[in-house]
């Protein structure tokens, strides 16, 4: 094991002034509702400076200057269109299924949230270090189909069914791929431990070893969290706002919310099976952590704001003819190498 | 702090499981019973958790909830919305009656058994890299039973396919 | 095999990509289109009956309101209806000015082709691009006549006001970074694989069928066909300059997509030598203050961004018209819509909106 | 667009009894009997020596003691045009539809069916295209007087 560092220290100190204070079983709760209050805070966090700094990316991008009124450098922006939406009116389309249609983007929520267990985002700063870590990842954001799905058909809007139904085409279809990419790493770490795969990387990151299956990756992930060029879901010029046409105000904003704890969720994947996770000179660990995942996330934007849709045929064609056999290839190679190595070695 | 917690959350589970299959079969809308049907695999993967099966409870999610529920739902979604109230009757009619008995034996039979069993206590710790010792179990011991399930498969598939691309009208 | 049933989408008259207030209604079957028919009329206004009670020069703002995004050549098609009733000659330097007008409208109306065409396949970027560039040309409008969507610039027998001192140098500067703007709208669209993908091969228009729907302009001319009104029935002074009309080879909606970008290029190479060869003199020639025209009926049309923009004129001597019809290309156009569609998914249908490029202005005149 | 003298002149002489030039020297136009309007444009759009394959423009015109169609040709391999017209009663008027000749007069009948009332007998899909379906009168007649309340509920309430 490495030396102790980080973020741990926070939390072994945190844990020494509450151990003064409580009897010793009380400790583990109470460390365990501050890591929960820590992930919330940060899920809520990324979406309000992830929302910003989309507007800021999306504005360098279309030689705007984006928000620039509310606050210095329109910083509050987010803050305001945040009161906005809580203040607007709550509007059930006639004929919606009432119970699912208020449960879907709740639901949506929480695949989101509970995805955030898994990040190691610093040496020994894992909320559950699980022995399936990344496993139990893609078991838990393939949860995020069904909300949709309730959203879109609950409407009673043919729009919003229209999306839902394109949401289980290509999530499903785009899971596969994105597994199989996922595999080759964890062949080469023989684990499925975060912590494990990060130490993997300790000299080298898994973009140099894996290249294949990081690109297979990045585009499965896009299609994933439905952000363009994959945003076929929303595709606003064409089903208007798919599941979310009818929904409004703070229901609206939920939906909102998961999209963007997701776009942080698939960029921490990428940091740590890619990226060498908090690895890195010089700076903390989790500071390494939060600008490597910063810079999967200006990728995703550098995307959506560059690429016009695909359509719904061509990326079923995409995810099964052209990205699985990639996928599968990958595999392969990675076994064969792994072969190699140990006989040479 | 643990003993009191996992005994909690196993009542959870297993109050959502049961509550979740009781609506399947009693609900009227046949895309409520399917949704509850998805919560019902959900509460079965957090019963696995508690096993320290946690490999199985991610499977269980993934493949059960995350496609084949997923699949059930859309089935009957697809189904036209304006008639869907009554789609999944309850009446007591005889066939309804019937099945209710044979369940309701095969429940009694089931309890029986597991009431008259003498279960022995495993001493041993459960097994902490399960994925490990399932892979390597599936590629030797049960390798053939994996290939045979593998074509299997495969064969449903290409079925599907063909369902799904039919044929041309002339 | 399996027993699918369609269903209708209603898809307008509110939606984001029906460029107004299009309703088309959609029968399809899965995410396949069986028939898309457009529904019009929502923006309706009754222009033709309004004119019957307006004097001849008080319709020219009526015009502006047609294809309101190429505004310079209804005020030209519908004076040089007027003139040619009339048998106005006008003044040398109005015929050049109303060529740089026109062909400045032409390229601002082709920016907003390409843009929201991006913006239709989720560009969104592209559409930015668009209108960002287009807000060079709308400020050298801003300059000529003070406004910067409907001008009324161009009168009968002439053009409202002679240019600014400050215009030829800012028209000179923005000829000089059109290539540049051009070249980078290509970068990211033309270069770009997904809106290859998307356009190519897609929703193919043959000649034939072209002719058959009565479509004009660009839409035609990506079809092969060789009709430019600019060539075949030189109107105003285009027999002076040199340019080339780009024809598609497939008629699909890449080429439609193309001829357009490339109609882009000819217009500034047209105002670049339409400011050479710009002479001095006065932009309005004598015209009564009241137009009474003689009796009879005039049909002329010129080639707008959109195609052939056609007005029909009867007089009856009186100072208003005594009918107005005006021929709208996005009108007639639109009639590809339906056929078009069929076997197309919903994605391609706007992307066949977009290419086909009809104003809901225009249509609904 | 110059419309052609000497080809009307020959139109006219080959089909005299069909047709007749009406204008002056500087607009002259063909008039053409409705009973052989298709005869005469059919043949206009099929003959090699005219070949007018495009339809440019289809309206009509209220002179109020009847209603004039007006039919502007163009062809494309030969690049010459014509002006057409044909008249018909301002009651009930009805006239051939010329989409079995040309496809696109399509639209073009419709707005003039739906705004001066003129009905095309043989049109394949003839309803209303800009007014409302349950709009009753047709605007551009001469007749008309626009005024407030004329379409259900105050407005333009399309139901479609």
């Amino acid at each position: 094991m490495q030396e102790v560092t980080g973020l741990y220290v926070i939390a072994e100190m945190l844990r020494d002034i509450l151990g003064h204070y409580l009897p010793a079983q009380y400790v583990d709760i109470s460390m365990s509702l501050i890591n929960i209050g820590v992930i919330f805070g940060i899920i809520s966090m990324t979406a309000v400076v992830l929302v910003y700094g989309e507007r800021k990316v999306s504005a360098f991008m279309q030689s705007r200057s984006g928000p620039n009124r509310v606050g210095p450098y329109g910083l509050l922006q987010t803050i305001a269109d945040m009161f906005k939406l809580m203040s607007k009116e709550d509007i059930m389309p006639a004929g919606a299924d009432k119970w699912m249609w208020i449960l879907a983007p709740m639901i949506l929520f929480i695949p989101a949230a509970a995805a955030y267990a898994v990040f190691p985002f610093d040496n020994q700063a894992v909320f559950a270090d699980l022995n399936i870590g990344i496993f139990y990842f893609i078991a838990v954001s393939s949860q995020a189909v069904l909300p949709f799905l309730m959203a879109g058909w609950a409407s009673n809007n043919k729009y919003a069914l229209i999306g839902g139904m394109r949401t289980v085409a290509q999530m499903l279809s785009y899971e596969v791929p994105m597994v199989l990419s996922i595999l080759g790493v964890v062949m080469m770490v023989g684990s499925m431990r975060m912590s494990d795969i990060v130490a993997a990387q300790q000299n080298v990151w898994f973009i140099v070893l894996q290249p294949i299956a990081f690109v297979v990756y990045v585009i499965t992930a896009t299609a994933e969290i439905n952000r363009a060029p994959f945003d076929l879901v929303e595709g606003e010029s064409e089903i208007v706002a798919g599941p979310f046409t009818e929904y409004t105000g703070m229901r609206f904003a939920l939906f909102f919310l998961a999209e963007y704890a997701n776009l942080f969720a698939v960029s921490a994947i990428a940091t740590t099976l890619f990226l060498g996770g908090w690895h890195g000179p010089w700076l903390p660990g989790w500071v390494w952590f939060f600008l490597k995942v910063a810079g999967m996330v200006f990728l995703f934007m550098w995307f959506r704001w560059t690429f016009p849709r695909l359509r719904i045929d061509q990326l079923m064609a995409l995810g099964w003819k052209v990205l699985l056999p990639l996928a599968l290839v990958n595999v392969v190679i990675t076994g064969v190498g792994m072969y190699i190595y140990q006989l040479l070695s | 702090m643990n003993e009191w917690a996992y005994t909690a959350a196993f009542f959870i589970f297993a109050a959502v499981t049961v509550a979740s299959a009781v609506g399947v079969v009693t609900k009227n809308d046949l895309v409520h019973s399917s949704l509850l049907l998805a919560l019902c695999f959900v509460g079965v993967s957090g019963l696995y958790v508690l096993l320290q099966a946690d490999f199985l409870a991610a499977v269980q999610l993934l493949v059960y909830n995350g496609a084949i529920a997923i699949v059930f739902v859309l089935g009957t979604m697809l189904t036209r919305r304006s008639i869907r109230h009554g789609t999944n009757h309850s009446e007591a009619d005889a066939p309804s009656r019937l099945i209710g008995l044979i369940s309701g034996l095969f429940v009694a039979v089931t309890l029986g058994v597991i009431a008259t069993t003498p279960w022995n206590y495993s001493s041993a710790g459960a097994v902490q890299d399960t994925p490990a010792v399932l892979g390597r179990l599936i590629l030797t011991d049960y390798m053939i039973a994996m290939e045979v399930a593998a074509v299997l498969l495969l064969a449903a598939m290409i079925g599907a396919i063909v369902l799904a691309k039919g044929v041309d009208e002339e | 095999m399996l027993k699918t049933e369609t269903y209708t989408l209603n898809m307008g008259p509110q939606h984001p990509s029906t460029h107004g207030v299009l309703q088309v209604v959609l029968e399809l079957d899965g995410e396949q289109v069986v028939e898309a028919i457009p529904h019009m009329g929502y923006l309706h206004r009754g222009i033709e009956k309004l004119a019957e009670s307006r004097t001849y020069v008080q319709f020219i703002p009526y015009t502006d309101r047609l294809d309101y995004v190429s505004s310079m050549g209804n005020n030209l098609g519908y004076c040089q209806t007027v003139e040619k009733l009339m048998g106005i000659e006008i003044p040398e330097r109005a015929e050049y000015l109303r060529i740089i007008m026109v062909e400045l409208n032409r390229i601002a109306s082709h920016l907003i082709f390409m843009g929201s065409l991006a913006i239709d396949l989720g560009a969104s970027t592209g559409m930015m691009f668009g209108f960002r560039d287009r807000e060079r040309i709308l400020d050298l409008f801003d300059m000529a006549c003070g406004a910067r969507m409907t001008y009324s610039y161009i009168r009968f027998g002439g053009v409202s006001a002679d240019l600014p001192p400050e215009f030829i140098p800012a028209l000179q500067c923005f000829l000089a970074d059109f290539p540049a703007m051009l070249e980078e709208n290509h970068g990211l669209l033309t270069g770009n694989e997904i809106l290859y993908n998307r356009l190519k091969n897609n929703a193919i228009i043959s000649g034939e069928k072209a002719m058959k729907f009565g479509l004009t302009g660009p839409s035609l001319r990506a079809s092969g066909i060789d009709y430019d009104l600019r060539k075949v029935e030189p109107y105003g002074i285009y027999d002076r300059f040199d340019f080339s009309v780009p024809l598609g080879q497939t008629g699909d909606s890449w080429d439609r997509y193309l001829v357009r970008m490339e109609e882009m290029r000819q217009s500034a190479s047209i105002i670049a030598q339409a400011v050479e060869q710009l002479p001095e003199g006065p932009v309005m020639a004598k015209v009564p203050k009241v137009l009474k025209p003689p009796v009879g009926d005039v049909y002329h049309s010129i080639e707008n961004p959109r195609g052939e923009l056609g007005y029909y004129i009867v007089s009856d001597g009186s100072p208003k018209p005594y009918r107005i019809h005006v021929r709208r290309p996005s009108f007639i156009n639109l009639q590809a819509l339906n056929e078009t569609c069929q076997g197309l998914l919903i994605a391609d249908v706007v992307a066949v909106l977009a290419t086909l490029d009809s104003l809901m202005g225009e249509v609904d005149c | 667009m110059s419309n052609n003298n000497e080809l009307l002149a020959e139109i006219q002489a080959q089909y005299s009894r069909e047709t007749q030039i009406i204008g002056e020297d500087k607009q002259q136009f063909l008039l053409v009997e409705p009973e052989y309007l298709l005869k005469i444009l059919g043949i206009l759009k099929n003959y090699e020596a005219y070949q007018f394959d495009m339809l440019r423009n289809l309206t009509a015109v209220d002179y109020l003691e009847y209603m004039e169609m007006v039919y502007h040709l163009y062809s494309l391999p030969l690049r010459h045009s014509i002006t057409i017209k044909a008249r018909c009663a301002a009651e009930n008027s009805q006239m051939p539809s010329v989409t079995s000749i040309w496809p696109s007069a399509n639209f073009q009948e419709r707005e003039v069916y739906d705004l001066l009332g003129i009905t095309f007998t043989g049109h394949p899909d003839l309803r209303r295209i800009l007014m409302p379906a349950e709009f009753t009168e047709h605007p551009l007649r001469k007749s008309f007087k626009a005024g407030a309340g004329q379409l259900p509920g105050g407005g333009g309430n399309h139901s479609c």
